[in-house]
C-alpha cells in the first residue's frame, strides 16, 4: 500500500546548528565534488554533500593500485589526493554553491596546526555548512592514524578547529580503537557539534600468486557493506555515550539499512561505496525512507531516531 | 560532459568468440547512440553484494539496432559471471565512461591490439572507416594462438581492413610480438597516428616504437576501478614526469602515450 | 599442470613444540567437538581440532536468536554455550582422542583463577595437544571483553595458565583493539607459546521492520569472508611484533585465502564460518595448499610463511 | 548416526505453487533414499559469497527416480534465489538432517499443517500412508487463502487423504484458524497422534489444545541455522522448565511438544 512520496512525510532532520531536508548524505570520498555524479544526484537533492578530504597543500594520493575489491568491501589506499584548499574554493566549491548544495568540507592535516590553518581559511569562505574533521583516515602516516586511536590528540584537534571557526563542527571517528564511547565522549567534551563515523577499517589484501600486497599501500581502509554489521554497533555505542548528534556511516546501502543506523541512534547517514554500485544510490534511499515512513505510518524520520527496541 | 546514463540492458546475444572470450550484446539504445570509440561502460550482473562492484569493458562495436557490443575475457569471478549470462537476461550499465579515442580526418591510422586489446580498436576501426579509406586504416592484432588471433581479427575483416597477425605460438602470421610488426613497418606504409590497447608491456612497446619514430600515438590503459565516474580517485595511472597521477576513467581510458610513465 | 598431491610436498608446520601435519585446524565453536563434521572430515585429517570453547562448569548460552547473516558474514551470540570440562572430558574428548585427532582446547573463564583451574583440569588429561586461551569472545559479560582489551590482563592470564598446566599455551587474541601488536607482545612476554587470531569482530544487526536487534543479545561476533582484510592485517602486524609462531584465522574459505595469511607471517591456519558454507571446507583447503605447492614448485609449505614480497 | 551427504543436485522440476510458492524437485539419490519424514535438507545455490549461508528446508516428498522436493516460499533474498532456478541448475544440498517424526504402527495419526508447513507433513502423510489405512489419516491445513489452501492439500488429496481446510480469509473451509478444526475434532475422530508444522503462534495453539485433551503431539519448529551438524549452536530454543536450550538441527526439528517452552 505504499504510495508516492506524500508531502506530509517529513524528512527533515537538524544537525549541528543545521536542518537538512532529509538525512541522507553523501559521504566523503566517494562522491567527490558532487559534479561527477550530476548526471544521476541533483547534489541539491541531498542531506548534504561531504566533499573528498581537503589538506592545506595539495596532495598527489598514493601510487597505483589503490583499490581492491573483497567480499562485499573494498580497499582503498587513495592517500587523500586532492588540490589543496586553494584548489578546492576557486574549482570544486563554486558548482555546489551555486547548486544551492548543502556542503559539509572533510579536512585533514598533518599537525593540530594544519587543521586549524584549513578551518580558518574555510570559515571565510561562502557556501559552506559545516566542516567534518577527519582524524580517522588510516592512509596517512602523519595525522590519520595517530588523531583518530588517541582521545586526547582528538580533543585537542576538536578545540583547535573549533577555535578557528565559527562553522559546526563535526568530528569523524575512525573505527579502529578498543574503545568508541571514550573517543565519542573525548571530542564531545572538546566542543565537537557532531560526530560521524565510521570511517573505514583498516584492512589488507594479498595477492596469493604474486605473493605482493594488492594495494601499493599495503594496508587500506575497508568500507562497504562488509563493515556494516560493525560500523551500526559503534553508533550505538557512541549515540549512547554522548548527548550531540550522531551521523551513521559504514556500508549503507538501501533505505532499510538506513533506518537501521536511525534506530541505533543516528540523526543522519552517509552513503559511501554505495555510490559506486549504483549512483543513484542516495536518491533511491531518499524514496525508500519516505516509502518506509508511509508503510510505518510514521509522520517524520525523526521519530525513528534511537528508537531501538530493547 | 556528455550524457551519461544508468540503466538495465537485456543481452541480445552471446557468441563465444574464443575459449575465454564472449561478446556480449546489450540493448542500451541511448549509451549506444552516446558512445564514441575508446569509451568504456561498467557493468553488473550479481542480484547479490558479490561482487560488489562494477567491470569496466571498452565498447568494441555500436548497432544500428540500438545495441552496443562488449568483449568479455573471463579473468575473475566478475568476468566469470559475466561470461554465463544468457540471453535474455538483464545487466546493470553505466556509461558511456571516460575520454576516448581523437580521430583525424586525414592521414594513415594504424591500430595495434593484443588480445582483447582488440575490444575498443573495432569501433574505431568501425568509425574511422567513415571517416578514411580502408587503404589508410592498418591493423596489427596480437593473440596467444592463431585461434584467438583469427577470431579477433575476423570483425576487422568483415569491415574490410587488412589485418596482419603476430601471434605467441607461431599459429599464424609472426611467430613474436605484435609490437615488432608495428617496427616493421616500411616508410610507405608508416602511420600518421598509431592507435593501441593491450597489455602493459605491449603498450610500453608500442609507445616506445612510436616515440622513438615520431609517429603520434595514443593508448587505452586500464587501472582498476570503483566508480568510473573521477569520484574515487582509486584508478590513478603515474603522469610523465613524476608529477602526480592521472586518472583512467575520466582523463581516460586512451591518453595521448606521452601524457603517462612507462 | 597439477597433478594429484604428491608425496614430495611437505605441508607440516611446527607450533608451539607440535608438529602439525599440515597447517590447517578447524576454528573453535564452528566444528563442534569434530564429531559433528565426521562425516565430511576425518579429524585425524587436519593439523588440528580446536573444540568449542570450555568453561569450568556447563554454560546454557544466550537465548534465541544466536546468528543472523550479514553481507558475505555472520554475526554470532552463542553466549559460550558449553557442557563444562567434565562434560567435555567424560562425553567429548574420547572420540576426537580414538580418532587420532591433534586435539587444542579453547578454554574460558570469567577470573583468572577460572582459566588457571580449566589449564590444570586439561593438562591432567590424556589426548590433548595444546590449549587454545579465547580471552576475546565479546558475548559475555565477565571475562571476554576486559581480558582480550588489555594488555596487563591478557597478560595475567596468559601466566595463569602457563604456570597452571605444562601444555602448550595458545592465546586466541580479539581485534576489538586499537594496537594488536601491543597485544601480541603482551602475551608474548607472559610466556604463550603461539597467539592465534582473529576472534570475531564485534557487530550489531537491526530489524528495520520490527525495530528489534537481530540478536537477542543484541551485540555479536561477526565472522565469515567479510572480516578476511582485518583478519590478515592484524596477522601482518602481530607476526611483525613477536617471535612466538602466529595462527591466522578470519574469513578463511580457500586454500588462496589461506597462502595469503602464511604470507602474511602464519604458520598455521584456522577455519571458521567456512565450514558452515562447505563442511568439507578444512580438507578443501589442505588439497588446494599441495596443489599451490606443485603448481608454483615449492617444497614445503613453510618457505610461504611471511614471504609477503615487500 | 545416519550417513548424511553433501552434493551437487540437478533441479529436475520446478512448478509454481502458489504465487510466493515453488517446489523444486532436485535429483540426489542418496539423499533420498536416506530421508525419513521430518529431515531436511540445507540448500545453497549462490557461486558467489553472498547469500553466505545454505538455507533450511523440510524434505517435502521423494521419489522413486532418485530425485526429493521441497517447497520453497519466498521470504528473503536466499529463498528469492532458489526460486529463481531453473530446470538443469545445479545447487549444493546437505542432507539429510536433523531428527523426524516417529511414527506409529496402529492408532490416528492427525496432521496439523499451517501454510508452508505442510512440506514435511506431505512426505509424512506419503509414510504414514504405507502403515496405516488412509482412513485412520486425518489431513487439517490452514492457509491464507482458498487457492492457497487448495494447492497445498492437492498432494495430500492425491494420496487419497481427507483433507479439512482453514482459511484466514474465509475462501475455502473453515474461515479461522486451523488449531480450531482440531479443537472441534469429534469423539469419533480423535488422534491417538498429532504431528503439526507452521507459525510458532500455531505450533503453540496445537500444543496447548493436544496437551489439554491428553492427544500425544510432535511439532516440526524453525530456528535461524548456520551448519545444520549440531556444532555451531545458532538454532537453540528454549526447553521446557527453563533448564537451558535443545537444537533444532540435532535434537529436532521435530519434538514432543512437552519438551519446549511455548
Ligand atoms: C577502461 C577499461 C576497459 C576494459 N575493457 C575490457 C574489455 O573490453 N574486455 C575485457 O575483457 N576486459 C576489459 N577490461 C578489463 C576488465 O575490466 C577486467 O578484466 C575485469 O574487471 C576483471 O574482473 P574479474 O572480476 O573477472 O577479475 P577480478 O577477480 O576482479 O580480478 C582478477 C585480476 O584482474 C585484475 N583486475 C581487476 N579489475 C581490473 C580492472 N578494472 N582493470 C584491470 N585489471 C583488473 C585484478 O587485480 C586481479 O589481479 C577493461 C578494463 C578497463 C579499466
Ligand atoms: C528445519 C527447517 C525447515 C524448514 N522448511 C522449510 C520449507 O520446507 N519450506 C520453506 O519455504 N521454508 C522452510 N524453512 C524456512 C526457511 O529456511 C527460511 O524461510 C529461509 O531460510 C529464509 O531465507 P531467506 O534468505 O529467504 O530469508 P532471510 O533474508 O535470510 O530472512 C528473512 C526472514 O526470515 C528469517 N529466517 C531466516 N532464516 C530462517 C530460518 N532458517 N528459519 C526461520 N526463519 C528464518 C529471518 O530472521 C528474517 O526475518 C525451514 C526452516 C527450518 C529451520
Ligand atoms: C575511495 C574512498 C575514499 C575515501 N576518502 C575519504 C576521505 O577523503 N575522507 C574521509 O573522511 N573519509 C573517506 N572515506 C571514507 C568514507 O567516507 C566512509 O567513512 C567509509 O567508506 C565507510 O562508509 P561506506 O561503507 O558507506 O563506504 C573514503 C572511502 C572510500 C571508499
Ligand atoms: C558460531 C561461532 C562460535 C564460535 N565460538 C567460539 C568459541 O567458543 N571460542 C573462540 O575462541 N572462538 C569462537 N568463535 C570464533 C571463531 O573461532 C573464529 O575466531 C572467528 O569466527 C573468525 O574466523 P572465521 O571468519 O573463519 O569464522 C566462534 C565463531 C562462530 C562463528
Ligand atoms: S574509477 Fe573512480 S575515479 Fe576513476
Ligand atoms: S544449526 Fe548449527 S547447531 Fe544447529
Amino acid at each position: 500500500m505504499v504510495s508516492m512520496v506524500s508531502h506530509d512525510l517529513d524528512l527533515r532532520v537538524s544537525l549541528a546548528g543545521l536542518t537538512l531536508k532529509n538525512p541522507v548524505m553523501a559521504a566523503s570520498g566517494t562522491f567527490g565534488y558532487g559534479k561527477e555524479f550530476a548526471d544521476f544526484v541533483p547534489p541539491e537533492a541531498l542531506g548534504a554533500v561531504v566533499v573528498k578530504g581537503i589538506s592545506l597543500a595539495a596532495r598527489p594520493g598514493n601510487p597505483p593500485p589503490r583499490i581492491v575489491e573483497t567480499a562485499c568491501g573494498m580497499l582503498n589506499a587513495i592517500g587523500l589526493e586532492n588540490e589543496g584548499v586553494d584548489g578546492f574554493l576557486s574549482r570544486k566549491l563554486p558548482f555546489l554553491r551555486e547548486r544551492g548544495a548543502t556542503v559539509v568540507v572533510n579536512i585533514l592535516g598533518d599537525c593540530v596546526e594544519d587543521y586549524a590553518a584549513l578551518a580558518a581559511r574555510l570559515a571565510a569562505a561562502a557556501g559552506i555548512a559545516a566542516l567534518e574533521v577527519n582524524i580517522s583516515c588510516p592512509n596517512v602516516r602523519h595525522g590519520g592514524v595517530a588523531f583518530g586511536t588517541d582521545p586526547t590528540m582528538a580533543a585537542e584537534v576538536t578545540r583547535a578547529v573549533k577555535a578557528a571557526s565559527s562553522l559546526p563542527v563535526i568530528v569523524k571517528l575512525s573505527p579502529n580503537v578498543t574503545d568508541i564511547a571514550a573517543m565519542a565522549r573525548a571530542v564531545e567534551a572538546a566542543g565537537a557539534d557532531a560526530i560521524s563515523l565510521i570511517n573505514t577499517l583498516l584492512g589488507m589484501a594479498i595477492d596469493a600468486n604474486t605473493r605482493q600486497p594488492r594495494l601499493a599501500n599495503v594496508v587500506g581502509g575497508l568500507s562497504g557493506p562488509a563493515i556494516k554489521p560493525v560500523a551500526l554497533r559503534m553508533v550505538w555505542q557512541a549515540a549512547r555515550a554522548v548527548a550531540i548528534p550522531v551521523i551513521g556511516i559504514g556500508g549503507i546501502a538501501t533505505a532499510a539499512d538506513a533506518v537501521e543506523f536511525l534506530l541505533a541512534g543516528a540523526t543522519a547517514v552517509q552513503v559511501g561505496t554505495a555510490n559506486f554500485v549504483n549512483p543513484s544510490a542516495t536518491l533511491d534511499i531518499i524514496t525508500g525512507l519516505s516509502a518506509y515512513l508511509a508503510t510505518h505510518q510514521i509522520a517524520t524520520v525523526r521519530e525513528l531516531i534511537g528508537a531501538l527496541q530493547l | 560532459m556528455m550524457a551519461r546514463y544508468q540503466l538495465s540492458a537485456t543481452v541480445t546475444a552471446r557468441p563465444q568468440v574464443t575459449g575465454d572470450i564472449v561478446r556480449l550484446a546489450l540493448l542500451a539504445p541511448a549509451v549506444s547512440q552516446a558512445a564514441t570509440p575508446g569509451q568504456f561502460v561498467m557493468v553488473r550482473s550479481a542480484v547479490a553484494l558479490d561482487p560488489l562492484l562494477r567491470r569496466p569493458f571498452s565498447v568494441c562495436r555500436v548497432n544500428g539496432d540500438g545495441t552496443l557490443e562488449i568483449l568479455v575475457k573471463v579473468i575473475g569471478q566478475g568476468t566469470r559471471g559475466l561470461a554465463a549470462l544468457k540471453v535474455g537476461d538483464q545487466v546493470d550499465l553505466l556509461g558511456p565512461l571516460g575520454h576516448g579515442f581523437v580521430m583525424p580526418d586525414q592521414g594513415r591510422a594504424c591500430l595495434v591490439g593484443g588480445g582483447i586489446g582488440a575490444a575498443p580498436l573495432l569501433f574505431l576501426a568501425q568509425k574511422l572507416g567513415e571517416r578514411l579509406p580502408a587503404s589508410d586504416i592498418q591493423v596489427l592484432l596480437g593473440a596467444r594462438t592463431g585461434a584467438e588471433a583469427m577470431a579477433l581479427a575476423l570483425p576487422f575483416r568483415d569491415l574490410g581492413l587488412p589485418v596482419q597477425l603476430a601471434t605467441d605460438d607461431g599459429t599464424a602470421g609472426h611467430h613474436g610480438l605484435v609490437g615488432e610488426l608495428l617496427a616493421a613497418l616500411t616508410s610507405g606504409a608508416f602511420p600518421t597516428q598509431v592507435y593501441a590497447c593491450g597489455p602493459h608491456p605491449m603498450l610500453a612497446a608500442v609507445a616506445r616504437i612510436s616515440t622513438d619514430r615520431g609517429w603520434p600515438c595514443q593508448v587505452s590503459t586500464e587501472a582498476i576501478m570503483a566508480c568510473g565516474l573521477g569520484a574515487c580517485l582509486g584508478c590513478a595511472v603515474p603522469r610523465n614526469g613524476g608529477r602526480g597521477y592521472l586518472h583512467v576513467c575520466k582523463q581516460g581510458p586512451v591518453f595521448e602515450a606521452g601524457e603517462l610513465q612507462w
